[in-house]
C-alpha cells in the first residue's frame, strides 16, 4: 500500500521545548488512521507541523526530519500551497470564522481553488452532506451550536477537495451521540470518496472503533502503533485510554 | 440658520466618517491602530499638490497617480515597519505606527517646509447653490457626500461578494483558520494597507481643499476622525461614517453655542463613549466562549 | 455544615447551556474529584467557583458566606487557590515572583511603604524577607528550589505545572482547586504527583478539588468523585461506585 | 539552603551593580567641575525627562498599559507646581509634591477607562485627555492664555518666614534635580520590586490569573495610572524651572509620543534602560540634532542633498525623522530596547548565560 502522508525523524520545538521527539508515521491512501494521545502529547503540534502553521510561517517548520506527501517533500512549502497539493485540514476547537455566515465560511474552504461552477457545485455537495448547514446558510457561524460548528469546519475543510483530510479532535465538547455521528459522516467520506484520513483523538474508544490504523503518541514520541484490533487488546493501552473499564481484571 | 450649521456639520462629518473608514479597514484585518493613517494621507496629498502644482500635470491624471502613490506607500509601509514586527505586542505595533508617523512628518516638512500651501480641488469650497431659503450647500459638499457614498458602497459590495473581501473579513476573526484555509495573509494585509491609504488620501484632500495643506495639517482631522471612529466602534463601515455625522453636526452645533468648545467636543465625545459604551455605539460583538 | 456547597447553579454562554442545575457539596479536607468527557463544564465549574464567571441561577456557598457573587480577588482573599488547564503563569517573571504573586494576600506593603524601602529594617523589606522564606518552604516541599531564578518562558511542561502549584500553594489556601494536574506528565510524574496531593491535604490542611481525565489518579486519591456531562450531573459518590455507574460508563468511555 | 533574602530586594542586586551606580552617581555629581555652565541647561532638561520616562516605564512596561496622554501629566505638574507657588504662596518642594499629588489625581482619574478598554481604545482615551489638558490651559485666565506664564525663583526655603535658599544658576538646579531624580528612580524601583510592582507586572501578563492570585484588577490599574503620572508631575514640576517661561504649547501630542519613544529606546522593563533612553533621545534632539548642519561631513552632506532635493529651511525635520527611525528599528529589532543591547554586550563578554551560573551554584 502507498503512503499518502509520511513523517519521518520529525523533530518541533516551541521555544525552547522539545514537543515532537523524532515522529515518525506513516498515512496510507485511502485509509482512515488515528493518532491518539493524551493531553499535551504533542498531536496537535503535528497537525501543525504538517501544515506549518505554528507561530508564523518562515519559524513554523520541523528543526530535523521530512515530510512527505505524495512522495514529494512539503515541509518547506508556504501553508497556502500544501492546501493547493490537497491537505484538509479541520483545526482542534473547529477555528471557525464566527462573524462571518455559514455559506461564507465554506466558500472560504475554497479560497485556493478556481472556477466558480466546480465551486458552487460543490457547495451543493456539501450541503448534502450536512443538511442542517443549508438551512443555516445565512446565519453567523458564531451561534451555531457546537456540533453545528465542527460540521461546518467539516464542511469547509472538504471543500477544499482534499486527498487528505486531517481532524483535531473532533470529539472536543461534543456529546457522545454527536461524536458519534461525526465518525459516521468520516466513515462515509472516507468510504463514498476514497478520501484518505488522519484523526487526532484523546477519546480512544471511539477512535479504536473507526480506525483502520492508530498511533500512540506520548510526551512528543510515537510509543506504539498497530491495528486497533491489537490496540484493543494491549494491556498499557487498556489502562491508559480506555479506563480499567473492566473492573473484574486486577 | 441651524439648518446650515446641521448641513455643514454633515458636510464635515461625512469627510471624518471617511477618513475614519481608513482606520476600520486596516483595524478590521489586522488589529492595528494606524496612528501613521493622517501623515500618510498627508504625504500623498502633498505628492498630489506637488504634481499639481510644479509639473502642472491635468487633474485627473495627478488624482489617478496619487492614489497609485497612495496604495503603493500603503504596501510599502505595512511590508518594510509592520510586516517584521508582526509578533510585538501591541505598544509596539502602536509604537511603530507611530514612529512611521513622525517619519512621514519630517519627511514632509524636509520636502515641503512649514508654510502652509493652498490645495486646490476643482470642486470649490466657495461656489454655492442654495437649497431653500439662506441654507445653501458648496460644491465641496457635494462632491463630497458623492465620494463618500460611491466609496461606502463598493467597500459593501467589496466585503460582501468578492473573495479578498471575504478572506480580508475571515483573517481578522481567525488568522490561524484563515492560513489553514490557504489565505496568503501577508497579500491580505498590503491589500489592506493599499485601500485604507487610498481612501484616507481622498479624504485628506477635501480636508485641505476646505483649509490649507501644511505638514501638521492633518492632525486635528486625525483625532476627530478616531473619534468618529471609536463612536462608530471602530468595526462597521457604515456604523463609522454615523459616527462621524453625530460629531460633526455636535461639533458644528456646540462650536456655534460655545465657540470655545469646539475643539474638545471630540474629546469629550470620546471619552464618554469610551466610558459607557467600551466597543462603540454600533457594534455588536459576537462573544468569544473563554 | 459543609465546606463548600454548590446549590442548583446554572450559566449560559449565548443561549448554549454549559451548566444546568448543578449541585454538590464538598467536605472539609476531603479530596474530591471532578470527571467527565471534553467539554462537559468541569472547567466552567472552576470558573465559577473562583468567580471568573458568574452564575445565571445558583449560589455558591463557601464556609457559610455565598461567594457566587464575589470578584476572583475576594475570592482568593478567602482562601481559595486554583492551577488552569493550560497554565496561565507570569511567564516573564522569574519562579520566585510568580510564587511570591501566590502570597498577594498575605502581603501589605502599598506604593509608599514599597517606594521607601531604605535598608533591610524598612516595613516593606521586612515584609519581603518573611514571604520570601514562606514561599522556599513551599518550593522545598515541591522540591523546585534549583529552579527559584528562573525565568519561568524556559521551564518545561512540567515544572512549570509545578510552579503554578506552587503559586497555588503559597496563597495558603483552604479550598485548593486543581485543574487537570497530570495532564501532559509521564507516569512517574504522575506518580510522584499523587502522593504530593496526599500530602498538600495533610500538610496544608486543604481541601482539594480535583478535574483529572487519568482514571487511574482519580481512583487512587479521591475521596469522592462527581462526574458530569453536558452540564449535569450524572453521577455522585465513592469513585468506585461512580466509576461502575452505567451513565457515567456510557458517557465516559461512549460506548 | 540558607540565604539572605534581603539581597533579592535590596537597592542593588550585587556589589558589582552598586559599585557601577556608584560610579555613575560620582560621575554625575562630579560634572560641574569640569562642563561649561552652558551645558546644564541640556542636562537639567535630560533629568526632568529621565523622571518622566520611569514613571511612564512603570505604567507601560509594568502593567503594559499605554498612555499618549503623558504630556498632559507633565503639563499639570509645571503649571501645578509655578501656580501653587504664585497663587497660594506655598514654598517650592512642597508644592512640587502636591503637584505631583494632583498630577496623580488626573492619572487615577484616566486611568478609570482603563478598566474596561484595552490597547488602541485606551491609548485613544489617553491622549484625548492630553489634548484636552493643552486646550483647557490654553483658555483659562489663571493658567496665563496662549501666552504663558513665568516661573517665580526656584527658592528652596520659606521666603515668608525670610529663610530663602534661592537658585539661580543651571548648576545649582542640576543639584537639585540630580537629587530629586535619584530619589524618584530608587523608589521606582523598589515598588518594581515589591508587591505592587509584582501585581502590575501580574496585570500584564495574564489578567485571570492575577485575579485569581487576590490582586484586585481595578484598583491596581487605576493606582498604575496614578503612581505614572505623579512621576509625570513632578518631572513637570521641574521642567518648568528649565524653562523659566512657558505656554501650553509644548505640552502637546508629539510631546507625549517623544517621551513613549524614549520609554520604547530605553527599554520597557527596566529603569536603567529608561534613563538611559530620555537621556539619549534628549540629547539628540535638543543637541545633535538641532544642530545638524553642523556636523562635520555629515552635516555638509545633508546641506547639499537638502539643497538639491529637498527645502533648507525644512531641514530642522530630520530631527523627527531619525527619532522615528530609531523608534522603529529598536522595535522590530531589539523590542527591549537599549537594556536588551546592554544585556547581549554582557552575555557576549560574559559568555556564561546568567541562568546556568546560577543553577550551578545549587
Amino acid at each position: 500500500m502507498k503512503a499518502l502522508l509520511k513523517l519521518s525523524g520529525i523533530e518541533t520545538w516551541h521555544g525552547s521545548i522539545c514537543a515532537l521527539k523524532h515522529v515518525s508515521l506513516e498515512v496510507f491512501q485511502g485509509q482512515i488512521a488515528v493518532l491518539l494521545g493524551p493531553n499535551g502529547a504533542g498531536k496537535t503540534t503535528v497537525l501543525k507541523t504538517v501544515m506549518r502553521s505554528l507561530y508564523d510561517q518562515k519559524r513554523a517548520q520541523p528543526e530535523k526530519g521530512s515530510i512527505e506527501f505524495e512522495g514529494k517533500r512539503i515541509d518547506r512549502l508556504k501553508t497556502g500551497e500544501i492546501v493547493r497539493r490537497g491537505i484538509g485540514c479541520v483545526p482542534e476547537g473547529r477555528e471557525i470564522f464566527p462573524e462571518l455566515t455559514v455559506r461564507e465560511n465554506i466558500l472560504m474552504g475554497a479560497y485556493t481553488r478556481r472556477g466558480g461552477k466546480d465551486i458552487r457545485a460543490d457547495i451543493e455537495t456539501v450541503y448534502r452532506y450536512f443538511p442542517i448547514l443549508r438551512e443555516r446558510k445565512d446565519r453567523q457561524a458564531g451561534y451555531l451550536s457546537g456540533g453545528e460548528q465542527q460540521l461546518l469546519a467539516i464542511a469547509r475543510a472538504l471543500m477544499g477537495r482534499p486527498k487528505l483530510l486531517m481532524l483535531d479532535e473532533p470529539s472536543l465538547g461534543l456529546s457522545p451521540m454527536m461524536t458519534r455521528e461525526i465518525f459516521e459522516i468520516i466513515r462515509s467520506i472516507n468510504l463514498q470518496e476514497g478520501m484518505t484520513v488522519l484523526v487526532i483523538e484523546q477519546n480512544a474508544n471511539i477512535a479504536l472503533q473507526y480506525a483502520h490504523y492508530v498511533f500512540l503518541l506520548e510526551n512528543g514520541r510515537v510509543v506504539h502503533a498497530g491495528k486497533p484490533e491489537v490496540m484493543k487488546r494491549d494491556k498499557r493501552v487498556r489502562e491508559a485510554y480506555l479506563g480499567s473499564s473492566d473492573n473484574s481484571s486486577p | 440658520m441651524i439648518a446650515q450649521l446641521i448641513l455643514e456639520g454633515i458636510a464635515t462629518g461625512a469627510c471624518y466618517g471617511l477618513f475614519a473608514i481608513a482606520f476600520v479597514i486596516i483595524y478590521k484585518t489586522s488589529d492595528v491602530v494606524n496612528f501613521s493613517q493622517a501623515e500618510m494621507a498627508m504625504f500623498c496629498t502633498y505628492f498630489m499638490y506637488h504634481i499639481l502644482s510644479l509639473y502642472h500635470v491635468p487633474f485627473w491624471i495627478s488624482f489617478l497617480a496619487t492614489l497609485g502613490f497612495a496604495a503603493f506607500l500603503g504596501i510599502m509601509l505595512e511590508y518594510v515597519f509592520l510586516r517584521p514586527a508582526r509578533h510585538s505586542s501591541t505598544i509596539g505595533l502602536i509604537g511603530i505606527t507611530l514612529g512611521i508617523e513622525i517619519i512621514l512628518m519630517g519627511l514632509a516638512g524636509w520636502k515641503w517646509g512649514a508654510e502652509q500651501k493652498e490645495f486646490v480641488l476643482p470642486v470649490s469650497y466657495s461656489s454655492t447653490h442654495t437649497i431653500f431659503g439662506d441654507t445653501f450647500i458648496s460644491d465641496w459638499a457635494i462632491a463630497l457626500f458623492v465620494t463618500t457614498a460611491c466609496v461606502m458602497t463598493a467597500l459593501y459590495f467589496f466585503f460582501k461578494y468578492t473573495k479578498p473581501g471575504i478572506a480580508m473579513r475571515a483573517v481578522q476573526q481567525n488568522m490561524y483558520a484563515a492560513r489553514i484555509v490557504g489565505v496568503n495573509t501577508g497579500a491580505i494585509f498590503s491589500l489592506a494597507w493599499a485601500m485604507s491609504s487610498v481612501i484616507g488620501t481622498i479624504a485628506a484632500m477635501f480636508f485641505a481643499a476646505a483649509s490649507t495643506l501644511d505638514p501638521q495639517f492633518m492632525m486635528t482631522p486625525f483625532v476627530r476622525a478616531f473619534a468618529a471612529a471609536v463612536l462608530g466602534g471602530i468595526q462597521s463601515i457604515p456604523g463609522v461614517i454615523l459616527g462621524g455625522l453625530i460629531l460633526g453636526v455636535a461639533e458644528n452645533v456646540f462650536g456655534y453655542v460655545w465657540p470655545d468648545s469646539k475643539p474638545i467636543v471630540a474629546l469629550i465625545v470620546i471619552v464618554l463613549v469610551l466610558c459607557f459604551r467600551p466597543s462603540g455605539l454600533f457594534v455588536r460583538h459576537y462573544i468569544k466562549k473563554v | 455544615m459543609p465546606f463548600l456547597t454548590v446549590d442548583n447553579i446554572s450559566v449560559n454562554f449565548r443561549g448554549v447551556k454549559a451548566l444546568a442545575g448543578v449541585s454538590f457539596s464538598v467536605e472539609e479536607h476531603s479530596i474530591f474529584s471532578v470527571i467527565g468527557p471534553n467539554g462537559s463544564g468541569k472547567t466552567t465549574l472552576f470558573n465559577l467557583i473562583n468567580g471568573i464567571y458568574k452564575p445565571d441561577r445558583g449560589r455558591i456557598v463557601f464556609q457559610g458566606t455565598d461567594i457566587s457573587r464575589l470578584s476572583p480577588d475576594r475570592i482568593a482573599r478567602r482562601g481559595i487557590a486554583r492551577t488552569f488547564q493550560n497554565i496561565e503563569l507570569f511567564s516573564r517573571a522569574s519562579v520566585m515572583d510568580n510564587l511570591l504573586l501566590g502570597r498577594h494576600i498575605h502581603m501589605r506593603c502599598g506604593v509608599f511603604s514599597g517606594a521607601f524601602m531604605w535598608g533591610r529594617r524598612s516595613r516593606a523589606a521586612r515584609e519581603e524577607i518573611e514571604n520570601r522564606e514562606s514561599v522556599e518552604a513551599v518550593m522545598e516541599f515541591l522540591g523546585i528550589s534549583p529552579l527559584r531564578d528562573h525565568p519561568v518562558v524556559n521551564l518545561p511542561y512540567g515544572k512549570r505545572k509545578l510552579v503554578e502549584l506552587g503559586r497555588a500553594l503559597a496563597l495558603e489556601p483552604r479550598l485548593l482547586l486543581l485543574d487537570e494536574p497530570t495532564a501532559g506528565m509521564s507516569a512517574d510524574e504522575k506518580k510522584d504527583l499523587d502522593v504530593r496531593i496526599r500530602a498538600i491535604r495533610d500538610q496544608y490542611k486543604a481541601t482539594i478539588i480535583l478535574i483529572e481525565h487519568d482514571m487511574g489518579v482519580v481512583m487512587g486519591l479521591s475521596d469522592t468523585v462527581l462526574a458530569i456531562d453536558q452540564g449535569r450531573v450524572i453521577a455522585e459518590g465513592k469513585p468506585r461506585e461512580v466509576q461502575s455507574h452505567p451513565d457515567v460508563v456510557k458517557a465516559y468511555l461512549g460506548s | 539552603m540558607k540565604q539572605d533574602h534581603y539581597a533579592d530586594v535590596g537597592l542593588f542586586p550585587g556589589k558589582s551593580t552598586a559599585l557601577g551606580v556608584l560610579g555613575f552617581i560620582l560621575f554625575l555629581v562630579s560634572l560641574p567641575l569640569y562642563l561649561p555652565e552652558y551645558n546644564f541647561y541640556l542636562l537639567n532638561l535630560m533629568i526632568a525627562h529621565v523622571i518622566i520616562v520611569v514613571g511612564l516605564n512603570i505604567l507601560a512596561g509594568g502593567t503594559g498599559q499605554i498612555s499618549l496622554g503623558h504630556a498632559g501629566f507633565f503639563a499639570i505638574g509645571a503649571y501645578g507646581t509655578v501656580l501653587l507657588m504664585q497663587k497660594l504662596g506655598i514654598p517650592f518642594i512642597p508644592a512640587l509634591v502636591l503637584a505631583g499629588f494632583i498630577a496623580a489625581f488626573f492619572g487615577f482619574v484616566v486611568g478609570l477607562p482603563a478598566l474596561k478598554l484595552e490597547g488602541p481604545y485606551l491609548s485613544i482615551a489617553t491622549l484625548a485627555f492630553g489634548l484636552a489638558i493643552t486646550h483647557i490651559i490654553g483658555h483659562v485666565d489663571i493658567f496665563g492664555g496662549r501666552t504663558g506664564i513665568q516661573a517665580p525663583p526656584l527658592d528652596l526655603g520659606i521666603p515668608q518666614w525670610g529663610l530663602s535658599y534661592v537658585l539661580s544658576s543651571d548648576v545649582q538646579k542640576y543639584w537639585l534635580f540630580l537629587v530629586v531624580a535619584l530619589l524618584m528612580a530608587a523608589g521606582a524601583r523598589n515598588i518594581m520590586k515589591t508587591r505592587v510592582g509584582r501585581s502590575f507586572k501580574a496585570i500584564r501578563d495574564s489578567n485571570v490569573a492575577a485575579g485569581v492570585m487576590g490582586i484586585n484588577l481595578p484598583a491596581y490599574k487605576t493606582l498604575a495610572f496614578a503612581v505614572s503620572a505623579f512621576y509625570a508631575g513632578i518631572a513637570g514640576g521641574l521642567f518648568g524651572f528649565v524653562l523659566g517661561f512657558f505656554n501650553p504649547e509644548p505640552f502637546n501630542l508629539v510631546l507625549s509620543i517623544t517621551f513613549l519613544i524614549m520609554a520604547v529606546v530605553g527599554g520597557l522593563s527596566s529603569i536603567a534602560g529608561s534613563v538611559a533612553g530620555a537621556a539619549l533621545i534628549t540629547y539628540l534632539q535638543f543637541s545633535l540634532l538641532k544642530n545638524i548642519d553642523e556636523i562635520p561631513y555629515f552635516g555638509t552632506l545633508l546641506t547639499s542633498i537638502s539643497e538639491r532635493w529637498f527645502t533648507d529651511e525644512g531641514l530642522h525635520n530630520i530631527d523627527s525623522i531619525v527619532l522615528g527611525i530609531i523608534m522603529v528599528i529598536i522595535i522590530i529589532f531589539e523590542p527591549s530596547g537599549l537594556y536588551g543591547v546592554w544585556l547581549r554586550i554582557k552575555g557576549y563578554v560574559q559568555k556564561t548565560p546568567r541562568d546556568t551560573h546560577k543553577a550551578g551554584e545549587v
